[in-house]
């Protein structure tokens, strides 16, 4: 009986219309994201903020962009990475070109353009379906790339081609320091959490909104949708942009509070199936789902890497990495079968025991 | 998020106790390697040969004035977010960094300076880091893809009779389309128009590095005198397979030192004699520290991998990668007593390093590493220069002595690179006076 | 709502609210429908019967401009239309499938809120903050989904994934949502196929309901003719693509091709 | 002007200038193309008789070719080391039915799509993990010499690829017309419901479906192996395939096999005499463009059938 929903009565549609309508939910998430914000800083030390949080959250943004657009609105993409990359690309030209503008800006204009560049790749999605259409996201996904690395204005004629991200401050010259080597880990962690959440809370508001239910309708039946007048190339059209402004926007948080640079290996195909692999494994259509899968699917390797360290067993590390392989493949398969909604339903699951617990009957 | 969250803290703590293990009195060395993925090839040997030479110090000398190595390895499987991740886990207290990876060495390459850990790119990474005065932490002797292309284009000359004799004609140039492949373009740039030289850019993709085809109908086609690759993976066989294919004078063929390993000829067999590649150290094992290698590690069991890498071009790169490590520590001691050394002091050992020809045959180096000299502002080394080794069908043979690079062309690139670094990050260059 | 039911039931038909003109449609060499025209008027219960692969799908599927017919014209109130499916859906047309076409991965809730999509304006920002125009218009149209659901009896069901709801129920959910949006024009495929008695009689009560206390126009394709002698105001009766005959129930039931059509005489 | 020049005028011009040039990227195209051809058909081979989209294809050449190798290297004569791999590869396709095929029946095509992805990271973990990362040169005693042709130069392995290709397109094209088991997997093919209703076992054709494509991904993986050394970057040769399967729809083998060519021609003709405008490297995204290009005209591919909406 440590988790109850029975007993609680909505008395307007209002409190039922609400994101988390069971009053423990609600404190929990409340409490989490405020350990999140408050105890995680002050807890966890560099290399649990600085190498796992980070980049859980990161991907977990990137996660809740193809769940948009997979998940909720049935377009399979394999072009994630692709759309990381312009989001990237396209903050370092604002952040160095623009630099009157905040970084939280940039960032933002990156996952704009971003957005702008899966428009153009979701428009043969009228015309092609399934597999046809996941085909043609690696388009933008070989494309794109090429196109980034090519182009030298992408990285303003750098020498190298691997530009390196400047030390920003959050508003031009005021604020802490939230990008580069210099800036403390607790910043970046801080600045990306922020936008980790709000991506997150407007992910879910609009999937209970008019445009996640016509990404829903899409997905589950495309004629029936038109009928009710969705327009499908519309609805597609708006699922392929607010996914790939997410996706931009991780690709971009990717570049400057993780990498420090712009560099086109961190968005290639093998992102894109990572991607991937964190929402069939958190869960398709769930936002909680795409942080479960996205820290499920980082910490997985990290955790095989150190097991055998752990216990004192000496296993090289190439056996170690095959074996990550080999344990990623089941796992993938395992889920599939056993549980094809994810860790998120497991989450379900897990409460809808402990409604019972201790009396299962 | 709720739940990952809650299992993170558990392994947290679980963590921290395995990391502050390496504590001790052993000199940390962390290794980063990559032994799995498409890379692997490369990445086993390089892997191996560094951490057989801190165990054979360990074990035939007892450390180096009685500090030990404790080499541990970390997989990233030339991943740049595996790698920060591993530099993240593994950097209290470690003594230098060597990623064998250009990806991982761009992003770790603030992490380091703000963190004062040293940082050896040897022959890779971003050739600009030579400017010591700009990149404190970041050292790329004995020498820079920027120099190797201009040695590479000495060693043309000489081949044809001096540098006049460069001018008119055309070299094909092959290269990985990543920025390791794209480092040297500038330099050829200013090379071809002091020379008179044509040359062509063959980008090879990195998504289809077996897919050469088209690349080699060309070269087929403009027929160039020579052709240099900048290759890496398995970009290498298949270029040099490509090459047989067409019937072009494996002689004309010159790989940079990336494109020297065994696994870029073998496929090729005998076909490919006379391939030639330039390394910056020793090829066989033949150097007098094999035979310590052979007594001290490999009969005791103790070699790594499977032992099948020993002398292997990759593995010396690694062994002598290790060799200097060594000696910046050495170094580092005279100066701060015989204690492990912290980052910042096994730095001033590298920016003090001196290896004369006295001092490696005494290690039982010579022939297998270079001579190298490097200071403060110079973190190529003073004295960068390559040597050219040939294919004989099963192995590889020196056939130059040392070539010198044109550092007169690259320097000013280098401090004009390291300058606009600078600006770009708001550093203050250091004096070196 | 309430201002639909005052419709009563003395005026309840009115003047011609569709018409369809001289249609013709092919799919390459094989006519569907050949040459036919008919009107629904405003209020009107409008059966479409005819023996399987008449053509009688392919008719809906032509008024709600699935189909585009080679030849002839539409004409909804009025005015001339060649229309796509959401385009039909704006100017008032709704309708069902003969198999079921409902969001299998929705509840019912959603599923009947997914009819509201043209009522709701709120721009795409609004709705990532759930504030201002989104959450007014949410709210609203939840209380008039929420009439819909009374209406209906399906108030247990309203957090249902409808792909677990047997078929009956789906039938009633996807008329359901074919009324949140409020329609003029009611196109019914089969609506009772594959239900037992009592579920027929359920759902001809609602079909009349819906007819009587929201003066929604409705055109119907059934194959049990009790049901539809009983509720047609009108049938037209196709056969191969062809118009067999048309007129109120009891002039269609006499005529002897539409007998001839039904005991398989040959042509 | 002088763009548009280097696009329109100058390729042209060099093709007449020198032809025998043009006819040896050509036919090296072709040859290229062949061997896409044999990766896509075991892609279509499984998606006519599963309706599986197998990801795990290229990861399969991949595994043959380091089975096969694998055993060459440890002393096994190579006919008995193809066998043995045969036998590999039937035993892989009774693990995937089991294991994978069997527990998602009636999923979405989705699920089994990623499902596949899991094998493939599997069988890439357990390969490399029994037999290492090390490039492994292969000869199978496949001629490795030049011809020329007027001044064209042809490669006689290519040749011998093109021959190979050829046979094995003509003895599954007799497999599935001339035998019982052939017959069985078009029923198949054509409908699930209705060929288990007349009682073929379906499970019985997954498993012999997944070891043909097998077989077919052993003889990819040899041909490739013995060009370029069995290796790690075998695997990413599945990613040349897809194009060829939109181009020659994912139903059919003709498709499979002429989309191969017309990718392989496109790709190196683009290369070579419009690759420099574009800065090179083109061949990266070339066919997937073709491909997408393709598609707005023809949303079924080459050889598809046109798909008629019911609603």
């Amino acid at each position: 009986m440590i988790y109850r929903e029975a007993g609680e009565f909505k008395t307007s549609y209002a409190a039922d219309q609400g994101l988390l309508t069971i009053p423990m939910d609600r404190w929990f998430v409340i409490g989490l994201v405020l350990f999140a914000f408050i105890g995680m800083p002050l807890v966890g030390d560099e290399y649990w903020l600085g190498s796992i949080m980070i980049p859980v959250l990161i991907l977990a943004i990137a996660a809740m962009g193809l769940n948009i657009l997979t998940g909720y609105a049935g377009q399979l993409s394999l072009g994630t990475g692709a759309f990381m990359a312009a989001g990237a690309y396209m903050a370092y030209k604002v952040a160095t070109n623009l630099s009157f503008l905040p970084v939280p800006v940039a960032i933002l204009a990156g996952g704009g353009f971003s957005a702008m560049i899966g428009v153009l790749f979701g428009i043969p999605s009228l015309r092609i379906k399934g597999f046809y259409l996941a085909v043609a996201t690696l388009a933008a996904q070989f494309f794109l790339l090429w196109l980034f690395t090519h182009v030298d204005w992408f990285v303003n004629y750098n020498l190298s081609g691997v530009p390196a991200i400047a030390d920003y401050h959050l508003f031009v010259d005021w604020g802490p320091l939230v990008t580069g080597a210099q800036a403390s880990v607790e910043a970046r962690y801080l600045f990306v959490l922020v936008f980790a959440v709000f991506l997150a809370l407007a992910a879910r508001n609009m999937a209970r909104c008019k445009i996640g239910r016509s990404w829903m309708a899409i997905r589950d039946m495309d004629i029936a949708a038109e009928i009710i007048g969705i327009r499908p190339l519309h609805t597609k059209l708006s699922a392929f942009a607010i996914s790939s402004f997410y996706c931009g926007v991780a690709g971009a948080l990717w570049a400057f509070c993780f990498i420090n640079n712009v560099e086109p290996g961190a968005y290639e195909i093998e992102r894109s199936f990572q991607i991937l692999f964190m929402i069939i494994i958190g869960g398709l259509g769930s936002i909680l789902g795409s942080f479960l899968g996205a820290a499920f699917i980082f910490l997985l390797p990290i955790t095989l890497s150190q097991l055998p360290g752990w216990l004192g067993l000496d296993v090289p590390a190439d056996v170690i990495t095959h074996l990550e392989f080999m344990v990623m493949g089941v796992l993938i398969i395992f889920f599939l079968i056993v549980e094809p909604h994810g860790l998120a339903r497991l989450w379900q699951i897990a409460k809808e025991k402990l409604r019972r617990w201790p009396f299962p009957y | 998020m709720k739940f990952g969250k809650l299992g993170l803290l558990a392994a947290s703590a679980a963590m921290t106790v395995v990391s502050t293990a390496a504590l001790a009195a052993e000199q940390y060395i962390p290794s980063l390697v990559y032994r799995t993925g498409p890379y692997a090839s490369g990445g086993v040997p390089l892997a191996d040969g560094y951490a057989d030479y801190f165990h054979l110090i360990n074990e035939r000398d007892g450390g180096v004035n009685g500090v030990k190595f404790k080499v541990e390895e970390c997989e990233t499987g030339y991943k740049t977010d595996r790698g920060v991740e591993c530099y993240d886990r593994t950097k209290e207290n470690a003594t230098i960094y060597n990623p064998w990876s250009t990806g991982i060495t761009y992003a770790l390459i603030d992490k380091v300076t703000a963190d004062k850990i040293p940082f050896l790119s040897m022959g890779y990474g971003r050739t600009s880091a030579a400017d010591g005065r700009v990149f404190e932490y970041i050292f790329n002797f004995p020498s820079t893809y920027w120099n190797q292309a201009t040695a590479i284009v000495q060693y043309i000359a000489n081949e044809l009779g001096g540098t006049d004799q460069l001018k008119g004609k055309r070299i094909g140039y092959i290269y990985l389309d990543h920025p390791y492949g794209k480092e040297p373009i500038p330099t050829m740039d200013i090379l071809a128009e002091k020379f008179g030289f044509t040359y062509d850019k063959y980008p090879v993709a990195p998504k289809s590095m077996t897919e050469q085809k088209s690349i080699w109908l060309q070269i087929r086609k403009t027929k160039p005198d020579y052709v240099i690759m900048w290759g890496w993976g398995a970009m290498n066989a298949t270029a040099v397979k490509e090459a047989t294919n067409i019937r072009f004078d494996m002689s004309k063929f010159i790989g940079n030192w990336w494109s020297a390993g065994e696994d870029t000829a073998i496929p090729s067999g005998d076909k490919a004699k006379g391939y030639r590649a330039a390394t910056f150290h020793g090829v066989g094992k033949d150097a007098p520290v094999f035979g310590d290698l052979q007594q001290h590690i490999v009969d005791k069991g103790m070699a790594s991998g499977d032992g099948s890498k020993i002398g292997l071009v990759l593995y010396n790169r690694g062994f002598a990668n290790a060799a200097y490590v060594v000696e910046a520590v050495r170094k580092a001691q005279e100066k701060f007593g015989n204690r492990v050394m912290t980052g910042e002091e096994v730095r001033w050992g590298l920016e003090n390093l001196d290896l004369t020809e006295e001092r490696l045959a005494e290690l039982g180096l010579t022939g297998l590493v270079p001579p190298t000299k490097v200071t403060c502002e110079n973190h190529e080394g003073l004295s960068p220069a390559i040597k050219i080794q040939e294919w004989n069908g099963s192995g590889y043979e020196v056939i130059t002595d040392w070539i010198p690079a044109m550092t007169q062309v690259t320097r000013p690139l280098i401090e004009q690179d390291a300058a606009a670094y600078a600006a770009e990050k708001g550093i203050t260059p250091r004096s070196c006076n | 709502m309430s201002e639909m039911m005052a419709d009563n039931e003395n005026g309840r038909i009115g003047g011609e609210l569709l018409s369809v003109d001289n249609i013709t449609l092919r799919f390459g060499g094989v006519k569907a429908l050949t040459d036919i025209s008919f009107n629904i008027n405003k209020g009107e219960i409008r059966s479409i019967i005819g023996p399987n692969g008449a053509g009688k799908s392919s008719m809906l599927n032509v008024i709600n401009g699935f189909y585009k017919p080679q030849e002839g014209t539409i004409r909804f109130k009025g005015k001339n239309v060649n229309m796509k499916p959401d385009l039909a859906a704006k100017s008032g047309i709704a309708r069902t499938f003969q198999n079921i076409a409902l969001f299998k991965g929705m509840s019912t809730l959603d599923n009947i809120m997914t009819g509201r999509m043209l009522k709701m304006k709120a721009g795409f920002l609004s709705q990532a903050i759930y504030w201002g125009r989104a959450q007014k218009e949410e709210l609203e149209n939840r209380a008039f989904v929420e009439e819909i659901i009374d209406f209906l009896e399906i108030q247990s069901i309203r957090k249902t994934p409808v792909g677990r709801l047997p078929y009956g129920l789906q039938k009633r959910v996807e008329l359901a949502r074919a009324l949140a949006m409020e329609p003029e024009l009611l196109l019914l495929d089969e609506p009772m196929a594959g239900m037992n008695l009592e579920e027929k009689e359920d759902m001809s009560r609602y079909i009349i309901d819906v007819n009587e206390y929201f003066g929604t126009t409705i055109a119907l394709i059934e194959h049990d003719m009790g049901v539809v002698m009983d509720l047609s105001d009108r049938v037209v009766v196709l056969d191969y693509g062809c118009k067999l005959a048309d007129g109120s129930p009891d002039e269609v039931s006499s005529n002897q091709a539409v007998i001839d059509a039904y005991l398989g005489v040959a042509h | 002007m002088e763009a548009l020049n280097a696009l329109f005028v100058t390729p042209f011009v060099e093709i007449f200038d020198a032809p025998w040039f043009f006819m040896e990227v050509l036919t090296g195209g072709l040859m290229a193309g062949v061997m896409y051809s044999l990766v896509a058909l075991g892609f279509v081979l499984i998606f006519k008789a599963s309706g599986v989209f197998n990801f795990a294809q290229g990861v399969m050449v991949l595994f043959a070719a380091l089975n096969f190798v694998g055993l060459m290297d440890a002393g096994v004569p190579m006919i008995l080391a193809g066998i043995i791999t045969i036998a590999i590869m039937v035993a892989v396709a009774f693990a995937i039915e089991r294991f994978v095929l069997r527990p998602l029946v009636n999923q979405e095509h989705i699920i089994l799509f990623m499902a596949t992805i899991g094998v493939a990271y599997f069988l890439e973990g357990v390969g490399e993990m029994i037999w290492g990362t090390d490039v492994r040169p292969l000869n199978v005693g496949i001629p490795d010499d030049v011809f020329f042709v007027g001044d064209a130069m042809i490669q006689q392995s290519d040749l011998f690829a093109a021959v190979v290709a050829g046979f094995l397109v003509v003895v599954l094209a007799l497999f599935f017309h001339y035998t019982r088991t052939g017959r069985a997997l078009r029923a198949v093919a054509d409908d699930h419901q209705a060929a288990l209703s007349i009682g073929i076992p379906l499970n019985h054709i997954w498993v012999i479906v997944w070891s043909v494509a097998g077989f077919v991904a052993l003889v990819t993986g040899i041909m490739w192996g013995s060009k370029l050394g069995v290796q790690f970057s075998l695997s990413v040769i599945a990613l040349k395939a897809l194009p060829v399967l939109i181009l020659g729809g994912f139903t059919s083998i003709p498709g499979a096999i002429v989309g191969g060519l017309i990718i392989g021609a496109g790709e190196k003709v683009a290369e070579v005499y419009w690759g420099g405008f574009f800065g090179g490297a083109i061949e990266e995204w070339f066919a997937y463009i073709l491909a997408l290009a393709f598609l707005f005209f023809r949303p079924q591919g080459l050889f598809g059938e046109k798909i008629i909406e019911r609603v």
